[in-house]
């Protein structure tokens, strides 16, 4: 297995709210691996932003706190380093990329403008130089026309150009790792299949490891090798992902899975109805002691509801949190 | 309405009152705006003056029109409040009876204002294109014009009396609530629900007051408190002028009845101001207050 | 070429609007009661009948509505606004020499409010719940509520009255020779009462409109990528987010500029600035007809013209108008 | 001189006297220096020959001379005029100029000027009774003039002085129509001791010294600026900081009482006698109720004079009583004034028929007031007050400028008005006006807009118009001031107490040594120090 690049241990990340303190990440430790693809699965508000956030080191603090862990790069731990220190990493050595391509590009710049201004404040390049990177960039991320184009406004762009406009502006400096966080959920589904060969075929040439964040099983099954699946900030669930396709554990990967039509082995018998996993993830400022998916598991029992399950590795690199597993193991 | 336990549906027993509250819009309303102290504050200020308004004078029984002591005493001098103003008039009576007037122009030319500028900007942005054209047109005729200088000028026209001076700043204001209605009317317009209520063969009369209208509330709502706010402001600028009917007792009156005697009696002018103060602050808080009311979810940020 | 065209385009609407400004003034003012002769003989304490209608003979009041009216148009069409009925000289000339202390006070009030309350709101928006951000909370709320006059008399009390350290009214002292660094220095220890009083209003929305734009514009998804770019923080508040954080406040500077030219009618009423705005109070109580025709048409001129000067800079600031935008 | 004007100059004399502030030690009047004078408006124009008023005649006095200048004695004294002469018969007055007065541009000042100006003044004055007489001016050489009068004319004199009589000049003002000449602010060439330096329109107007003036010596100011100050607030800080020098015609209450606590500053009532202002409410006695003579009694007895002159002028002014100004040499004080009664206003009312309804409410009427002062206003909210306890309803009716104003009064268009006159020396030209019944002329300001009509008091005015004896001329104006008061077309409240404010160490010979107050030349003041 080639040599851990990024990990993260036990992370725990608080936020104060007028109802509370919520921790909305708690006890979350992965790790990404040189050149590999993560996927962090889970649905809207279970933390898998954050976790991005929380790598890049831009959790708003007030009124997020750290409460936890530790983020290994390399040998050092992000969390302990300087926000100076922080700002050369981000962008040159963790680039990130966002759901929203529309909204993440500063509408009153040229975006020849914002890429080089990534390569300008991390190399040092000059003005003309850096316009030569950006331009180089562009035509990687087979924007046609892009000596033209470097010279527009994002308004004047769609969505997927924008988007992969965003793509060059985080490999500006070749970084190590890319954290994609939704990059096509906001596109049309052509195109979305266009950016995932854009980010496949960057992989293959840089090397670049990517932790692709998503709550579209379809896309972690034509991106990623591990999958992380979480819930109301913990991991419930982290495997390779041809065994969480085929074989997952928890009852919260198993609806995620079901979600998606096609990735069912048996799409003509056992599919129930479609998108269902009852009710949403609920106010993390309310949980219990007890397991968070319990309210909408319908395997869930008492002991569900009373005590937090345990992460339990049930086969290589394939971990579980839940009692029903543990419950298995011992019977 | 039924009470909020049936409404609750399946899934996890609700928490805490926000998560009932969540299926009552009118009560999860009440709760937010209660939740904004300062709106509340507000909201007792106002209530307080036109509490004033309405029942002072049934109580009181007085003329603040009448010279009752000496001038320009202090407040506390001679039992009176607030003290006496230039004329010797009980300061305090005037400002409880000027509130009556205040308001009454306030509220008028606030009306006026958002008639003309709903009607106009629902116009405009239901019908669009000519229409449209020429009522903005005309909108920003109206803009062009310094308002004061033209309802200084309208006043004049007409000499000064309560119905000149609500008229003449309901004329000059309404271009803003225009602006607004318009804008809310050409995005609701091509929402499902309008297209709907076309499908089944609404009059336009129907989708404009009973379909459009009401989800065009809300900011309008808010700007209604604020634009009493502004006209109240802006009867106090033109009595200050000398622009009103000196039969009644205004605050702005007051303050430019006053006004010599600013470096003598500098609470003659003080008080009445601190009364306009008051009640423009106190809607204004309103209109925060329901802007929160309205949109829960801004408050979080 | 396209922006030529638009610039051609907007001329001759803002001339057509200056056109109906001009019929509507007439209209409305031909409909006062009384007229130059009663002015004169108010002025001169009185007149005989023979003289009053001589006076209205020789001013064309006798002729009818359309037919003045048409005489008027035609005038002003020919940058002749008639003479003003008090001061016996031409409305043009009055007004320019007006002008110039009413523009001084304007802008100035206009440029501090933008100015200031923009980087009031930028500080603010640092902290959204720190105790400045409260500050400007509750100093947009004061700003807002009180009337302008009584600010006005508030520092009066306090500057001029208490203190002693401002002087009361004028533009200068009459007696300091206009043009002179001293008559700046004098204009600009006039100017400072009025200007605060004036942009207190708008400095305190501004200011509140300012932290509210920054803090959405600091919680958008192109500050959250610059930031993951690496840029610092002061790069990303004065490039990225200041930047779009001051098109509201163009915005509604714009949309305000005839309101805060009310503003100053009364700012100049309290401290005796020698502006338009006297010039306008005075000729409605001495019903000086041309005068406030002439006022009014020109402030609606000057009005056009600051609204094409923020579209101006709105195009400057913000790409989309520019590039889009074009009507 | 005539038999007459002997004996009004000693009457007014012995009047004066009792007024008058006791001279300190005179210092020597220095040269130089620049007098700071405040006002509350600033005239349009500074042409007095088209125009009354203060705002024209004060800047106006100093840009034109006239040809004769009061004393404070009500002494006529020679100015442009060397000496004159009034004929036996009373029906010319030949005048004789200083050979050596010249125009501002250098242009002799000669008796052709005179007769332009005096013809001017005729046409375009406002007081046509003060040259209604004057038939035409004869120039029999060019520094003589004789103006010939249709009848005696008592008032001559007056009509010679002060702004009334200024000398203009015919090459300046003799092409077009005068009262479309640019020159009447801008470019003023005038004859008196200042010159027009700078007039910025409703700012400040600047005048100079002139050196050619026709009296050796004077002036003694370099400069006079005279800078609007529409606030009293404004004045107030202006003249207690010691940023002016002078104020006249102060009116405000508030200004004369908070003024009056500065140690460096004088106030003085003295040198008005002639302007003569009077303030009283007016009632359209043609208009019901009004012209029954009861009813106007009745608001008379209702209105506490006493009490408006104290809130209204902090005790400053002085009660009027009658149609004449208390300061005038032809007032008389034995009429009927109007103690405060309201039981016998209640009384008056019910004989006139006016029963109080359900509510109190006898009359319900209206009442106009001249806008743009807050005297007025405040006056108007007093009356309301006052006239409710007697159970009349009134109505403001606030006009927004002044000549809708006029127009309404001029017009017969109004119940009941308050109002400002002003005597203007002889009743002849001040006061006549107001009650003649030959004087209704709608349309027109200051006519007799009450139209009161009464055939005897018309017969006393026309008497006394014509009667060169002081004392027959008296006792007829007193018959005229006891006739008028119990008819009651007006009631009277107050004289305007128009005082002179001062900065003492620095204003010498301050300018009120005359009868017009500050409308008459200050080419004797000068700066201290």
């Amino acid at each position: 297995m080639a040599k851990t690049l990024l990990s993260v241990e036990g992370l725990a990340v608080e936020f104060d709210t007028r109802d509370g303190v919520a921790r909305v990440i708690d006890d979350l430790s992965i790790s990404l691996a040189e050149g590999e693809t993560l996927g962090i699965v889970g649905e809207s508000g279970c933390g898998k932003s954050m976790t991005a956030l929380s790598i890049m080191g831009l959790v708003p603090i007030p009124p997020g706190r750290i409460a936890a862990g530790r983020i290994f790069l390399d040998d050092e731990d992000l969390l302990q380093a300087s926000e100076a220190r922080m700002r050369e990493v981000r962008g040159n050595e963790i680039s990130m990329i966002f759901q929203e391509p529309m909204t993440s590009l500063n509408p009153v710049y040229s975006i020849g403008n914002q890429i080089a201004e990534t390569a300008r404040l991390h190399e040092g390049l000059s003005r003309a130089d850096a316009f030569q990177r950006a331009l180089e960039m562009l035509v990687a991320v087979g924007i046609p026309a892009a000596d033209k184009r470097i010279h527009e406004f994002p308004h004047q762009m769609s969505g997927g150009m924008r988007q992969r406009v965003m793509i060059a502006m985080a490999l500006a400096c070749q970084p190590r790792v890319l954290i994609a966080d939704e990059p096509t959920t906001a596109l049309d589904v052509t195109v979305q299949a266009q950016i995932f060969d854009l980010l496949n075929d960057l992989k293959d040439r840089t090397g670049t490891a990517i932790i692709m964040i998503t709550h579209d099983m379809g896309a972690i099954a034509e991106m990623a090798q591990r999958v992380v699946v979480m819930y109301a900030g913990r991991v419930v669930e982290q495997a390779d992902v041809d065994q969480i396709l085929t074989d997952p554990r928890h009852p919260y990967t198993q609806g995620l899975i079901r979600c998606v039509p096609h990735l069912t082995q048996n799409p003509t018998k056992e599919r129930p109805p479609l998108l269902e996993i009852p009710g949403v993830v609920p106010p993390l400022t309310q949980l219990g002691s007890g397991c968070p998916f319990a309210p909408r598991c319908q395997y869930a029992d008492a002991q569900c509801r009373a005590e937090m399950p345990p992460t339990k590795a049930i086969d290589d690199g394939h971990t579980v949190a839940c009692w029903l597993t543990e419950r298995e193991a011992a019977a | 309405m039924s009470d909020s336990e049936s409404t609750t549906q399946a899934g996890p027993p609700p928490a805490d009152m926000d998560e009932i509250f969540v299926e009552h819009p009118f009560r999860q309303f009440v709760a937010m705006y209660f939740r904004n102290y300062a709106a509340v504050a507000g909201l007792l200020v106002f209530v307080t003056i036109v509490g004033a308004a309405l029942f002072a004078p049934m109580i009181l029984d007085l003329d603040p029109f009448e010279m009752v002591d000496e001038p320009l005493l202090r407040p506390g001098e001679g039992g009176h409040l607030l003290g006496t103003d230039n004329l010797g008039r009980d300061l305090f009576i005037a400002i409880v009876y000027g509130a009556r007037v205040t308001m009454a122009v306030g509220g008028a030319a606030a009306g006026i204002t958002l008639f003309i500028g709903l009607t106009i900007g629902a116009m405009a942005g239901f019908y669009r294109g000519w229409v449209d054209e020429v009522l903005m047109r005309v909108t920003e005729f109206f803009q062009v014009l310094p308002p004061l200088l033209l309802a200084m000028v309208l006043v004049a026209l007409f000499s000064p009396t309560l119905e000149t001076v609500a008229i003449s700043i309901g004329v000059v204001s309404w271009t803003g609530v225009a602006r607004l209605a318009r804008a809310e009317f050409l995005r609701l317009r091509e929402q499902e629900f309008v297209k709907a209520a076309r499908s089944i063969g609404a009059r336009d009369r129907r989708i404009i007051w009973l379909v459009i209208m009401p989800n065009a509330l809300p900011p309008l709502i808010v700007n209604a408190a604020l634009t009493v706010g502004i006209a109240i402001l802006f009867e106090a600028a033109l009595s200050f002028l000398g622009l009103s009917d000196p039969n009644v007792m205004s605050w702005g009156k007051l303050i430019g009845d006053n006004r010599d005697y600013l470096l003598d009696a500098p609470w003659t002018v003080t008080f009445p101001g601190v009364a306009i103060f008051l009640t423009v602050l106190a809607m204004s808080l309103i209109g925060d207050g329901l802007t929160d009311a309205f949109n829960p979810k801004l408050r979080e940020r | 070429m396209q922006f030529l065209t638009v610039v051609i385009r907007r001329s001759l609407y803002a001339f057509l609007l200056l056109l109906a400004v001009i019929v509507f003034n007439y209209t409305l003012l031909f409909l006062v009661p009384g007229d130059i002769a009663e002015t004169i003989a108010g002025e001169s304490g009185g007149a005989s009948a023979e003289l009053m209608a001589e006076i209205r003979r020789s001013y064309g009041l006798d002729q009818p509505f359309y037919v003045q009216l048409f005489g008027y148009v035609g005038r002003v069409l020919q940058g002749d606004l008639g003479s003003s009925y008090y001061f016996n000289v031409p409305v043009l000339d009055l007004i320019l020499g007006r002008l110039g202390p009413t523009l001084l006070l304007v802008v100035t009030s206009l440029l501090l409010a933008i100015f200031t309350g923009t980087l009031f709101g930028v500080i603010a928006s640092q902290r959204p719940n720190g105790i400045f951000s409260h500050f400007i909370t509750i100093l947009a709320l004061i700003g807002f509520s009180a009337p302008v006059f009584w600010t006005a008399f508030l520092l009066i009390i306090l500057f001029v009255s208490m203190l002693q350290i401002l002087p009361l009214s004028g533009l200068a002292e009459p007696l300091t020779e206009s043009g002179t660094w001293q008559w700046y220095l004098d204009v600009a220890y006039h100017l400072i009462l009025p200007v605060v009083s004036l942009s207190s209003i708008y400095l305190a929305q501004y200011s509140r409109l300012a932290r509210a734009s920054m803090m959405d514009i600091l919680g958008s998804d192109y500050i959250r990528t610059a930031r993951a770019k690496g840029l610092g923080q002061r790069v990303i508040i004065y490039k990225h987010a200041l930047r779009n954080a001051v098109i509201p406040v163009i915005t509604i500077a714009g949309l305000q500029f005839s309101h805060i030219f009310s503003g100053a009618v009364v700012i100049e009423t309290v401290f005796s600035w020698p502006g338009l705005g006297t010039l306008a109070f005075e000729s409605i109580l001495r019903g000086d007809t041309p005068t406030i025709m002439g006022i009014l048409f020109f402030s609606a001129f000057v009005v056009i013209i600051f609204n094409l000067l923020t579209d101006l800079a709105y195009r400057i600031v913000d790409p989309r108008i520019r590039l889009s935008n074009t009507a | 001189m005539n038999k007459y004007f002997k004996m009004a100059a000693g009457g007014a004399a012995m009047l004066a006297a009792t007024a008058l502030a006791v001279p300190t030690a005179q210092a020597e009047p220095k040269q130089g220096g620049t007098l700071t004078m405040i006002y509350r408006i600033i005239a349009g124009h500074f042409n007095p020959a088209i125009a009354s008023g203060t705002p024209t005649g004060i800047p106006g006095t100093q840009l034109f001379a006239a040809l004769i200048r009061y004393d404070d004695q009500w002494r006529p004294q020679p100015y442009l005029a060397e000496s004159w002469k009034i004929a036996d018969d009373g029906l010319s007055v030949q005048v004789n100029l200083r050979k050596n007065a010249v125009f501002h541009d250098g242009h002799p000042i000669t008796s052709e000027d005179v007769a332009f100006s005096i013809e001017t003044i005729k046409a375009n004055h406002p007081f046509k009774t003060m040259y209604g007489p004057v038939t035409k001016v004869t120039t029999p050489d060019k520094h003589t003039a004789i103006i010939h009068l249709s009848a005696p004319h008592p008032a001559i004199e007056l009509a010679m002085s002060s702004q009334l009589g200024v000398v203009i000049p015919k090459h300046i003002y003799g092409e077009g129509n005068i009262r479309k000449n640019p020159r009447n602010s801008q470019d003023i060439v005038g004859s008196g001791p200042f010159k027009l330096k700078e007039f910025k329109p409703g700012e400040y107007i600047i005048m100079e010294r002139f050196d050619d003036f026709f009296l050796e010596g004077r002036p003694y100011l370099d400069q006079i600026v005279f800078k609007k100050m529409a606030e009293s607030t404004s004045r107030i800080i202006a003249l207690e900081t010691g940023k002016a020098d002078l104020t006249a015609f102060a009116s405000d209450p508030q200004e004369l009482t908070r003024l009056k606590k500065s140690k460096h500053l004088t106030l003085t009532p003295d040198g008005y006698s002639a302007i003569g202002p009077l303030n009283w409410l007016a009632f359209n006695t043609t208009r019901k109720p009004f012209d029954d003579k009861r009813v106007r009694q009745a608001i008379g007895y209702a209105m506490n004079k006493k009490l408006m002159i104290k809130i209204l002028y902090s005790g400053f002014a002085k009660r009027a009583t009658g149609p004449i100004h208390p300061g005038s040499v032809f007032y008389s004080g034995d009429v009927n004034d109007y103690a405060y009664d309201v039981a016998k206003a209640k009384a008056l009312l019910d004989a006139a028929g006016l029963k109080p309804d359900a509510d109190g409410i006898r009359l319900k009427t209206t009442l106009n007031f001249i806008p743009g002062g807050a005297v007025w206003k405040r006056w108007s909210e007093i009356t309301k007050a006052q006239l409710k306890k007697i159970g009349i309803d009134v109505t403001l009716k606030a006009s927004s400028d002044f000549r809708s104003w006029i127009k309404t009064v001029a017009g017969h268009d109004f119940d009941m008005t308050l109002d400002s006159v002003f005597n203007w020396g002889d009743p002849v030209i001040g006061v006549h006006r107001t009650y003649q019944s030959t004087n209704i002329r709608k349309g027109v300001p200051w006519h007799n807009t009450q139209q009161f009509r009464n055939a005897d008091v018309d017969a006393v005015m026309m008497k006394a118009g014509l009667e060169n004896d002081l004392a027959k001329r008296k006792a007829l104006y007193a018959k005229m001031q006891k006739m008028v008061v119990e008819e009651a077309p007006i009631i009277y409240i107050n004289a305007s107490p128009y005082h002179t404010i001062y900065n003492h160490d620095r204003v010498g010979n301050p300018p009120v040594d005359s009868i017009w107050g500050t409308s008459s030349p200050m080419d004797n003041v000068y700066i201290k120090q």
